[in-house]
């Protein structure tokens, strides 16, 4: 066994074999391993679907919420503790379906979260139906005139949000090192760090499995400058023949939780409530 | 001695600083003092009113007689002319009214030339009525200099100054005037506090050690978050408005697991979109407390008045089984330490723990002479270091005999925090089959409930002790409803019931309620709703129907007044 | 004859495929069949089963022990072989599993071999296991060409032909390898349908008029929206799979609003953020058909399995007053007939009608001889051109005795349609006035209410004319309580009460069950949730308390021979 | 009194005198009369909030529904009628706050629906928060520490999930012949139509108030080309001292109910439900 594997074992993964997410899961366990964080050092906050099985699967502190909501949970845990590690794992129904609208505000906040989202273009776990980010037309048994809309691309919505950083990732093996180099770079940034990873479903997606990925993705030139918004915003729109992998975009904005004064030096979960303080405030209102 | 001013006008016009003003001098003067509000949902135009009454003695409650109408435009009096007692008076803008009416007695003044001419400004026009107002009721001026100035403290010394002067004029305009006197005896104690529901919510909070609030703007309730957020940098507390109420409540449990005691705060359409959040509370049993501040529905509904039309959905709010507590403050002494019980209760439990207000108790101001803070309790139930890290092993959801598991907090050992709101085996993870689930539901719901019953008190019984008409009454028809029985009790064997701790629903082992039910020949619940929600909840709860129903549904409070009219037909 | 089959194995192993191949068969061949599912929140691998119970008598239930048991893998060995009856036979597959133990008997056919032996591959060797438990039953092994056809006609000819081969194979493989045969004789009539819960709602909504429905896929709902999705083409249905709960409902909203028979369905998690939408329906007066297929909570709870705890979330869902229906069916043949009522009611009153199922009615297949479609009704309630354009004025909210008012379309006349989730006068626009929220209060909920308890049927009495004990249940329970009464009663005075009908509450004019109930010495109350929420809505309907609740919360149905073994101590 | 007031004449506003609303109101009845629209032709959809009130104020089908809901309602209208004209009108913090996640779905599917954003940066109806598209760092009475987030640019947004039709309007007397044309053309536009309009909120935001956004506000030149998505993005992020009006993008994608063909012919609404043949399928089902 892996040194990783033994210092993050988890539960016994209910996923499908062959499915990318263990690759993910992997991949993740040896960052964690080479950045020294141990497991009582992070919090895994994620939602519901195949996806945000991912923390059992590991050791750490976990926060398995509801469909659509690991954004929120993982911000006011945040808020809570300041100096906790979080990590964000959602699946793309979870995060750009029912949990849209907590992406677009997280992005805006600039939280100190890092958002991995397993976007393999299909709801997993609920048997096949057309994610926001299915191919059109593809037919499913939910959708019996296809998937007509337009398929959404994360990247380019969190560029146009002025996300701090975003980056894709791709789940097969030959992205895994390059995965590991995003990963850690997201847990460096100051901020709130998205990474899509594009992860085969072997199960539900027909159209963009493994070998499809495979044939298509490649990794940003080094001379890519991730500071250009304009340039990002372009580039992220290559989607077809070839897919770019690598941090499409990074900027420095304030972090919100340091912004509040209050959260300086300690965080919120450390601080010790004053009862009598408090008390005076009862009689010495109005 | 008991006086009622009813302050009428536009939105945008400034009734609100007017009586607020006026109920704090009188406040500091050492009388009683009950305010009330009625307003619009629009920022300017239409029609408010505010309404300061004023004793000697203690009041729980508004009447819908009034001795003094300061109107701000015409359209105040003639929506209230004819609630203005034969010994009162109008007092109204001489620009803007006139009162073509013999009685009651009426005086026009010229508000913003007498401003002016007192060297302020037009805008100013408020605090000649506000003097005014003063003027006949025969007060000392002095005391609203300090009002004065802390309303425009921030606006300089020189407004200060000339706002002073402006009321004073208004002062003297009456004096010169008019004969109309309302005499108010000198009072004979310092000077109370006053207090609403909203700012007692958020003093409950703060006294309780909350240190998160996430919140979505929502008439009623923003005034909780108004509250707490004005206190957030003394206090250390982070006050965050989401991006929704879906947000909100996930924040709040997200903080919670964290390790800070958290709230969240709605009115019933941001709550509607809570109770999958709920639910979760309820899965993962993260403490966390809601207030739910009613107004009437469904749906939008009048956005700025009063209704206790969310009993049930509260009650049985959020999909699946698991314990919670709700209570219904009936004043603001009773909110504060209703809140306080829910953060202990929510955090001793794991548990959701709800505050169900409503417009009127948020808006309506108490006089406390004092405000009990001996009975308040803060009791730190996290495991934290040192005793977690000294522990062999920790699971979140472990076995015990109580039912509640040890709440640690993540990060602060070595040792895990796994929650999951799928059901879960002892360490938080995932698990499918029937004898751990069994076991959850038993860990969860039936043995944590047992507990809870015996932390709930008894309803408060006002009046008779033996009475043969009984009315029973829930949350913020508290007031109202004692001050008619204590109107009523010298002549008729009648006595009051009021649950403020509704759920679980009161055992009536201590105090034999259920008893006094059976024996009084009339029991009569009266409700701010249609459907007599407290009714229903009493029959499921004990199987006893209640013989007659009083609901009031058009998005206003009962007052005295009109309760009293609403029984007389039941006191035979 | 009563004969249960148990597939048992890991998700995606086809154990559907058998157990949905092996129904069809003996449905056709004029057998009634009852297929009920056990299966876990994964894709691939864990542990699933699937029941298939045939007999010529209906049926209406599972029973716990099983005469076959079709062992996919070993796992499936080790948790099922102890329920196989003496008599019976474990079937399993060579190259997966192991039976070391002699009792009860067992085959092990070498599936794949087989199948690559008669020329297929190895992925048939279900249809192998097929043939074998069709062998075993000494079945004519014809009827399942057909069946076959269906299954893989998308695959072409070829692959059709071969896995009529490969069943053959697994058929003869039982003649000549096994002399264990479970005799069935032959039936006597041409044939029954089979139908699902799933099935039978989306029948329902279709034969309603259904034109849209929007909904986001939550397990065990997802079946009714695949089931409609399969017919949009063919009956001009607009399905749509919105981009949350929340949107689905306001579509299925705005879709009534444009003049047409809306619906949406969920489970608890999915209606928890649904509410403020039923709210709305309820404000702005707008039918709408809402499913709520139930799975145990809180949270995500156990999504694969049942429960019957969102009964009283769903009677009180949504903040504010307003009226509503609730149906629980039964069976396939009542939530057809329920969905045809509340689409009915929806329309006839405007408002929001529920169809209250759960995993289990969702899943469980029953066998019926021929539906009923007489009693089924369909009237357009809407108010159309040429009567439309005809009316010289349009007022959505016009005051009337009924409390009904037109319901017109917009776009089609020159009249103005005007909804508002603001309280709003007789013309839809915002009002904030005492008397007009009186008199819409009073139209909304108090007239319509009066008249909907008439619509109302009575619970279904089955059993007993005068028990001395009551068996109550609601919805998905009444198969198993119904088939546990008929075996009971021949010894015993019991009776069972069945509500569908579950809101307004029946009334018990027409039919005095009050009266039963009052009279039982036993009334028992049989739920498949930990709260006895039936009960407690009786109570807070009628006063009247049952003597004894049996709950069910483990995830897992009633089957008949657990519900006997609870009932056994009351029986005396 | 105008013609176009008489004809679309409705309730009596409740907005505070000076506010930008009432020219929208007016620009938009002009817009109706000039483009022959009847009252009975048209439904407004809104949510909740001082710009949501509108509909009252014209005469017109009218939906008033949930705060952050107006578009659902809107796309099950046009699902239920697709030969009826469907605006949605909302605030700011009705629909990129409480509503975020139906816009971006909104604009994924392209439904023909036109949808105008009152946006004055700040919560009107409840009284001065902060909205998405506040300035940071604006303190508010419930933003203790001020709008820490970054505020929300809503063209951008748009232009990233390839919105078929994103312009900005003003509502001060300057910007109404431009609004006029942008109203014009986004009903003319075949598909999702969005049109962010600067209003000034006179009672709570004494940031931008009506003279700052006169100063600031200019039109696209002529030259502009609004076929250009990267172009479009980067010229949306011009804000501060100069803030650009005018179409930013428009491009033709396929209509999501145009691709439903059994709503080609009639609307579903006017289609006659063949209750017999129903009836069958119950007994046909197996
Ligand atoms: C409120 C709510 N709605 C719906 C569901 C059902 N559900 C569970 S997972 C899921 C989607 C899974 O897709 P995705 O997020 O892409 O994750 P994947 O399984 O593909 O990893 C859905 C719809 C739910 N649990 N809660
Ligand atoms: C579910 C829900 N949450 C909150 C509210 C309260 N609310 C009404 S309007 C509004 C915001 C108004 O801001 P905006 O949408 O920008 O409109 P404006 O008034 O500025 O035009 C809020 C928070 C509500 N009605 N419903
Ligand atoms: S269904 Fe797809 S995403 Fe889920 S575990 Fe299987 S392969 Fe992975
Ligand atoms: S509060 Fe602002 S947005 Fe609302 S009506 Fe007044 S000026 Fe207009
Ligand atoms: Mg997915
Ligand atoms: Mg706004």
């Amino acid at each position: 066994m892996n040194s990783w594997d033994e210092i993050y074992k988890g539960q016994r993964p209910a996923w499908c074999p062959g499915c990318g997410n263990f690759a993910i899961l992997n991949t993740l366990k040896k960052v964690l391993l080479e950045e020294g964080i141990k497991p009582h050092q992070f919090t895994i906050v994620s939602g519901i679907g195949q996806a945000a099985k991912l923390p059992h699967y590991t050791k750490c502190n976990t926060f398995n919420g509801l469909h659509g909501r690991t954004l929120p949970v993982a911000s006011g845990l945040r808020f809570a503790n300041n100096q906790m590690l979080v990590l964000a794992v959602a699946g793309d129904g979870d995060c750009y379906g029912e949990g849209g609208n907590h992406l677009l505000h997280a992005i805006r906040r600039n939280m100190n979260i890092k958002l991995f989202v397993h976007n393999n273009q299909v709801y997993g776990l609920t048997k096949g139906q057309a994610s926001p980010t299915t191919t059109t037309p593809t037919p499913t048994k939910t959708q019996p005139f296809g998937a007509l809309s337009e398929p959404l691309n994360p990247l380019a919505l969190a560029i146009s949000l002025n996300c701090s950083f975003v980056a894709r990732g791709f789940a097969g093996a030959s992205g895994l090192p390059h995965l590991n180099k995003l990963m850690k770079a997201a847990i460096h940034h100051k901020g709130f760090a998205f990474i899509d990873i594009l992860q085969n479903c072997v199960s539900f997606n027909k159209v963009n499995t493994f070998h499809w990925y495979k044939e298509r993705v490649y990794q940003l030139e080094g001379s890519y400058d991730p500071r250009d918004r304009a340039a990002a915003f372009t580039r992220c729109q290559e989607w077809g023949d070839r897919i770019p992998t690598g941090i499409f975009y990074q900027c420095q904005r304030p972090v919100f939780e340091e912004q509040i004064e209050i959260l300086n030096k300690t965080p919120l979960t450390k601080q010790i409530f004053d009862f009598e303080k408090a008390k005076q405030e009862v009689n010495g209102f109005s | 001695m008991d006086i009622s001013i009813r302050i009428g006008g536009a939105a945008g016009q400034g009734i609100q600083s007017i009586g607020a003003a006026l109920a704090k001098f009188f406040c500091r003067s050492g009388f009683h003092v009950f305010t009330n509000q009625d307003y619009m949902s629009r920022i300017k135009g239409g029609h408010n009113f505010y309404q300061v009454r004023i004793s000697e003695l203690p009041l729980s409650a508004a009447l819908d007689e009034i001795d003094i109408l300061l109107a701000l435009d015409q359209n105040s009096i003639a929506i209230h002319h004819h609630v203005v007692r034969e010994t009162g008076i109008i007092v109204y803008d001489q620009a803007t009214g006139t009162a073509d009416f013999t009685e009651p007695a009426s005086l026009a003044i010229p508000l913003a030339l007498v401003a002016t001419e007192a060297n302020g400004t037009k805008i100013m026009a408020n605090n000649v009525a506000l003097g005014a107002l003063l003027g006949l009721m025969g007060q000392d001026l002095a005391g609203i200099n300090d009002i004065i100035q802390q309303q425009w403290a921030n606006k300089g010394a020189e407004l200060v100054r000339q706002n002073i002067e402006v009321a004073k004029a208004g002062y003297d305009f009456v004096l010169n005037h008019s004969d109309h006197r309302l005499a108010i005896p000198p009072p004979s104690t310092k000077g109370y506090l006053l207090l609403n529901g909203s700012q007692a919510i958020s003093l409950g909070a703060l006294v309780s050690g909350c240190k998160f609030y996430a919140a979505y703007p929502m008439t009623p309730s923003t005034g909780i978050m108004v509250n707490l957020a004005a206190q957030a940098k003394k206090h250390g507390i982070v006050v965050e408005q989401a991006e929704d109420e879906i947000a909100a409540i996930n924040m709040a449990l997200g903080a919670s697991y964290g390790g800070v005691r958290a709230m969240t705060g709605t009115s019933g359409g941001g709550f509607a979109l809570m109770t999958e959040g709920v639910s979760l509370a309820g899965m993962t049993e993260t403490p966390v407390v809601i207030a739910e501040v009613q107004r009437p529905g469904p749906a939008t509904g009048l956005p700025t008045r009063t209704e206790q039309s969310d009993l049930l959905f509260i009650l049985y709010g959020g999909h699946g089984e698991f314990p919670r507590v709700v209570f219904a403050p009936g004043s603001p002494s009773q909110a504060i330490a209703l809140t306080n019980k829910a953060f202990d209760l929510a955090e001793k439990y794991q548990i959701p723990a709800f505050i169900l207000s409503d417009q009127y108790l948020a808006d309506c101001q108490w006089s406390y002479a004092e405000l009990d803070t001996d009975s308040l309790t803060y009791t730190d139930y996290r495991l934290r270091n040192p005793e977690l890290e000294k522990l062999p092993s920790y699971q979140r959801y472990q076995v015990n005999d109580t039912g509640i598991s040890p709440l640690a907090i993540p990060g602060e050992s070595s040792h895990l925090v796994v929650v999951d709101s799928d059901e879960h085996d002892e360490d938080g993870h995932i698990i499918e089959d029937a004898a751990t689930r069994n076991q959850m539901v038993e860990k969860r719901l039936f043995k944590k409930l047992r507990m809870l019953r015996k932390e709930i008190a008894a309803p408060e019984l006002i009046g008779h002790r033996q009475p043969e008409i009984l009315l029973l009454c829930w949350g913020s028809t508290y007031g109202v409803v004692k001050e008619v029985t204590e109107i009523l009790e010298p002549d008729h064997s009648i006595a009051m019931l009021h649950f403020s701790e509704l759920f679980p629903f009161p055992a009536s082992e201590e105090f034999a309620y259920l008893q006094l039910l059976d024996q009084a020949s009339q029991t009569i619940s009266i409700e701010n709703n249609a459907g007599g929600q407290f009714a229903k909840l009493l029959r499921a709860e004990t199987g006893f129907g209640v013989s007659t129903l009083i609901n009031k549904y058009d998005g206003r409070p009962f007052t005295t007044t009109n309760l009293l009219g609403e029984l007389n037909e039941f006191l035979g």
